[in-house]
């Protein structure tokens, strides 16, 4: 039994788990900065403590103020959300030791697939279809020149320790590739301490296609089916849904065949997603596991009917999912948009301001994930999320229809405030996103500098 | 911000803590007026129970401009500020246990009345079995030890109430 | 084809009605009045017209400024929302005789189901349980005491043009009878300007279940499964749900069936609601049939995952019906509460006033249909219905979890506003709702003065 | 608009709640007309049961700016008056078809430069077949039409403009 939750994050999905936390009977300890002192979870929880200033270092990302607030308050679980601490194998195994149930999977399962050059390794084990690389990490650019020419051109220098689009270069000609691999090593060891470099096939035009699997610890493992996330600018997603269009549900039900084999090889528990890259011929590839709950979770909880976060805790707690494979029903179509504090025309910065007018959108069959309100201040020290809009419709040309009304009903102003909302008006209307041949590529040749 | 007053009558409230809570409120006001206005103010007076408050933007024009009110700017923040200035308290940087002794049974680092110089410890904050000295800002004299031994405070909380030094008091 | 809408109605479920044909490619005409003018329907919709002054009388329930207004816009079909013109007969014929298609059923038909009498033996004829009372309208005090006497006492005497709970009068002591017969009848003269009356028995420990049914034109005529509305203060339903707990699925079926028997034989086309009567033993009685969308419908919405006002536009097209009866699937549970503007401790007397904080609840299987917002004026001068609430969930217990977490989260505020989150909260958590015992009595019983 | 004030009955406010809610109240209200006013105010000063909100705006002109610029106050407003008064709109008081004239080719009811008397019929508003005669509410010489012949109105949308009746005009 799980009887209080500290929640270490902030904004929209703190509020999430938050909300199932009452809904399930447990108690909340919002943990926030000085900057978020007056935020809607800091409201909603029943108990909140400050954790540090402003700045994410001293506060959301410090592992010794969050586990320390836990105790002081008397929890006995963390919920990490996503970003932030949630993929720190260390900080999952302080609260181990600590005592603390810490909501995710073990620090050891996410050592093992926060490198992803044990993850590939693995997952090639377990049958995993990979691309074309290296099976573990590079040793020296000699090899990883050698292996790039073995395994042909484009091929994509990843960072071991990178993940979610950081960490990364793309190399198209041989010439190019020995100062792509000195830069790209620089910079891990820069950002992650960790220079270890792999090297795989690069797909030029490729769909995200992500399988979101759920395992408690009692070796059962079930998969949520898949969401396509392929409109993403700079590695960002934009616009998620499920299930992906036009992809045969049998290759969807071998990509969750295989998700829950990885899940098992590793011993996952939990909610985590596998991510994978399909090409135009049908054809998927393993790329990396997300110890966490996504961002964009919501679309696949419309679609079944399934709470994530519900699931999380009972995981958590000891107990047995609360449904079998079988039992997982999928209805419809849902689509998430994430509306940010950011301006399009100027290539997407963020704009931190106080919102005059905020008018969310309602109605049947939408969903609205956010923490912002008439008179928010968004601060610019966090990251720009103001609102994910998810709505539900039986066919897709209808969840179309519906995320355009809804957009359209959405307004958030304030002075020097911009966001997102016609951008993403403006990419669902593109033809290639109605005919669902989009694929990561898209948004790059929208917003390409002219 | 070119201007803040704050004029403390004595006659209508009661105390430094009354005073600290009227102008609070107001002070909260007065913020949320200037925050939450798509045009910002060029200047804001709010007046309550013997405490007015009054704020003017450099950016803007002439401040509150109005003939009507003669506000004796020079004055009141002087006023003001001795009082302001008077206590002050000391927060905890970090989120933890708050222990006023070095060890259980010993003598604790500071007690009420005691001078402080800046620099001196006053207490310990645990964080992780780290023992995290808390050390005074700024010289004065200890009024109030808000947080009880082994307690636990967050980031920002008060844990002193501080005077002014012995020699600064008027 | 219906290229454009009027929508005869304002509030929520104006808007409501907006958002579905914006989603569906259909322009919309916002009818309002002076004091609306300002309102989000008028915003949102593709055009608006102001066809009266603040009154009811003169604006929504003036049908010769609502005919005028669709025929200046080029509206080809005016929705009439509920209330107001929505189940006036009259209003639907002038619009068949204008040319204009009434979202609604045929003005034959309501006229046939409007009148109390002529629909009692309608559906008795169609072999709908009915309680026992007079078939036919009474012709005399006399006639009517005589009748009284043989049904047993408590009965219940209504006006023939009655509807929603107005009225009505419950004896339960014969001596009392011949009074309340002349009081009934005088109000009945007054307000509908129809004095006919009929008797039946009153059940006084009743559940108040409506099937919901749709009919196209082209002769099919499904069932949507049932709604428990028995949180009633003074006839106003305050909580609804569906399913209907506590009720043997095999009733339920019986009852739909029923109500598709009642709807084919009146000829029955688009979304239309049988009201029954269910005693302790399960056994239920047709009380009436409302010709229109009702509040409540958007619980029967989040279980079945049908648009109802879809399927009105769809049927007042002239198209069939988007899917059949055994198409039809009913998925978890969802409730909806009714926020109103009123002080229940005043008796639940309206408060208008300006809103200066506005927070609607959000989050996973939450449903918000509104047309409030920060800074919203809510004018004296119409209903007091500020949102509705309405969640899903997988069971009853996890929906009743949700819509107190979302109760909680929900803050109106105003000078001089109150609303009634905070009673429904209490409402919720009463042991006979829990325990689903609850009746159309148990409000009263709560609310009666000390 | 340039103060604005409007004061409440002077009963005193206990207690920092109070104060807290009579300061909420006064700012909503300040915000309410600093936002929704059609001409945004230079200042506004609001105040009730002793509390007493002001606040001024920068970019607005000289109303704000106090002595040293001599603003017509007396003038300004006049004139701004007069022309308000001088002209004014007869409304359509229900939604239907505009004519100008009893039937097709007809003389119209009145042209522009005709003097009217209160009660005269100015034009129909047909709506459902029924013919609505349109009057005037007061004396006054047409300006303009503002509707032409045929055409839809809403109610409240004004029809004609009207001018002071030739002897009231100066």
């Amino acid at each position: 039994m799980i009887s209080k939750v500290l929640i270490a994050n902030r904004g929209e999905i703190a509020l999430r788990i938050a909300r199932t936390c009452r809904e399930a009977g447990v108690a909340t300890v919002a943990a926030h900065s000085a900057e978020d002192r007056d935020s809607a979870v800091v409201r909603f929880a029943d108990e909140s403590v400050q954790i540090g200033p402003g700045p994410a270092k001293s506060s959301y990302l410090s592992i010794p103020a969050v586990v320390e607030a836990a105790r002081a308050r008397g929890a006995d679980a963390i919920h990490p959300g996503y970003g932030f601490l949630s993929e720190n194998a260390d900080f999952a195994e302080v609260c181990e030791a600590e005592g603390l149930t810490f909501i995710g999977p073990s620090a050891r399962v996410m050592n093992l697939l926060g490198d992803k050059s044990s993850a590939r390794a693995i997952m090639l084990d377990a049958g995993l279809p990979l691309l074309p690389g290296s099976r573990d990490a590079l040793t020296s650019a000699q090899e990883a020149k050698e292996l790039a020419d073995e395994i042909g051109y484009p091929v994509i220098i990843k960072a071991v320790a990178g993940g979610g689009g950081r960490g990364m270069a793309v190399v198209r000609d041989p010439a190019d590739f020995d100062r792509a691999y000195a830069t790209t090593r620089a910079n891990a060891q820069a950002v992650f301490r960790d220079g270890r470099l792999y090297v795989e096939r690069y797909l030029d035009s490729a769909r995200h296609v992500e399988i979101q699997v759920l395992g408690d610890g009692h070796g059962d493992v079930v998969h949520l089916g898949a969401r396509d996330c392929s409109l993403q600018r700079r590695h960002q997603k934009l616009v998620e849904e499920s299930p992906a269009p036009r992809l045969d549900p049998r290759i969807v039900a071998e990509m969750g065949e295989a998700a829950v084999r990885g899940a098992r090889a590793v011993g996952y528990t939990g909610a985590g997603t596998f991510e994978f890259l399909v090409d135009g011929a049908g054809r998927f590839y393993f790329m990396e596991v997300n110890c966490r709950l996504q961002v964009e979770h919501p679309v696949t909880e419309m679609v079944t009917g399934i709470d994530l976060v519900r699931e999380q805790l009972r995981v958590a707690a000891g107990e047995p999912l609360g449904f079998t494979q079988d039992e997982v029903r999928h209805r419809g179509v849902a689509i998430e948009c994430r509306v940010n504090a950011e301006d399009p025309a100027r290539d997407f910065a963020p704009t931190p301001g106080t919102l005059t007018r905020c008018v969310l959108p309602g109605g049947a069959f939408v969903r609205v994930d956010t923490h912002v309100e008439h008179g928010y201040r968004i601060p610019a020290l966090y990251d720009s999320l103001l609102a994910k809009l998810i709505v539900w419709a039986p066919d897709r040309d209808a969840a179309i229809a519906k995320m355009r009304r809804v957009l359209a009903e959405t307004e958030i102003r304030g002075a020097g405030v911009s966001t997102t909302a016609e951008f993403l008006a403006g990419l669902l209307d593109h033809p290639r996103f109605r005919a669902a041949e989009h694929d990561t590529a898209l948004i790059g040749s929208l917003t390409v500098p002219a | 911000m070119s201007v803040t007053s704050v004029n403390g009558n004595q006659n209508r409230i009661n105390g430094i803590a009354d005073l600290d809570e009227v102008a609070g409120v107001l002070r909260q006001h007065v913020h949320a007026l200037a925050e939450r206005s798509s045009r910002a103010p060029a200047s804001v007076r709010l007046s309550a129970r013997g405490v007015e408050l009054e704020i003017s933007w450099p950016d803007s024009a002439q401040p509150a401009a109005g003939p009507p009110v003669p506000v004796p700017a020079v004055e009141l923040p002087s006023t003001t500020e001795t009082s302001a200035a008077s206590t002050f308290p000391l927060c905890a940087a970090t989120v933890g246990v708050f222990y006023r002794a070095p060890e259980p049974g010993a003598k604790p680092f500071v007690s009420e009345g005691d001078t402080i110089r800046p620099g001196q410890q006053v207490a310990i904050i645990e964080a992780m079995k780290l023992m995290i000295p808390v050390e005074a800002d700024r010289a004065g004299t200890v009024l109030e030890v808000l947080v009880a031994d082994g307690e636990s405070v967050e980031h920002g909380q008060p844990l002193l109430t501080l005077g002014p030094a012995e020699g600064a008091a008027r």
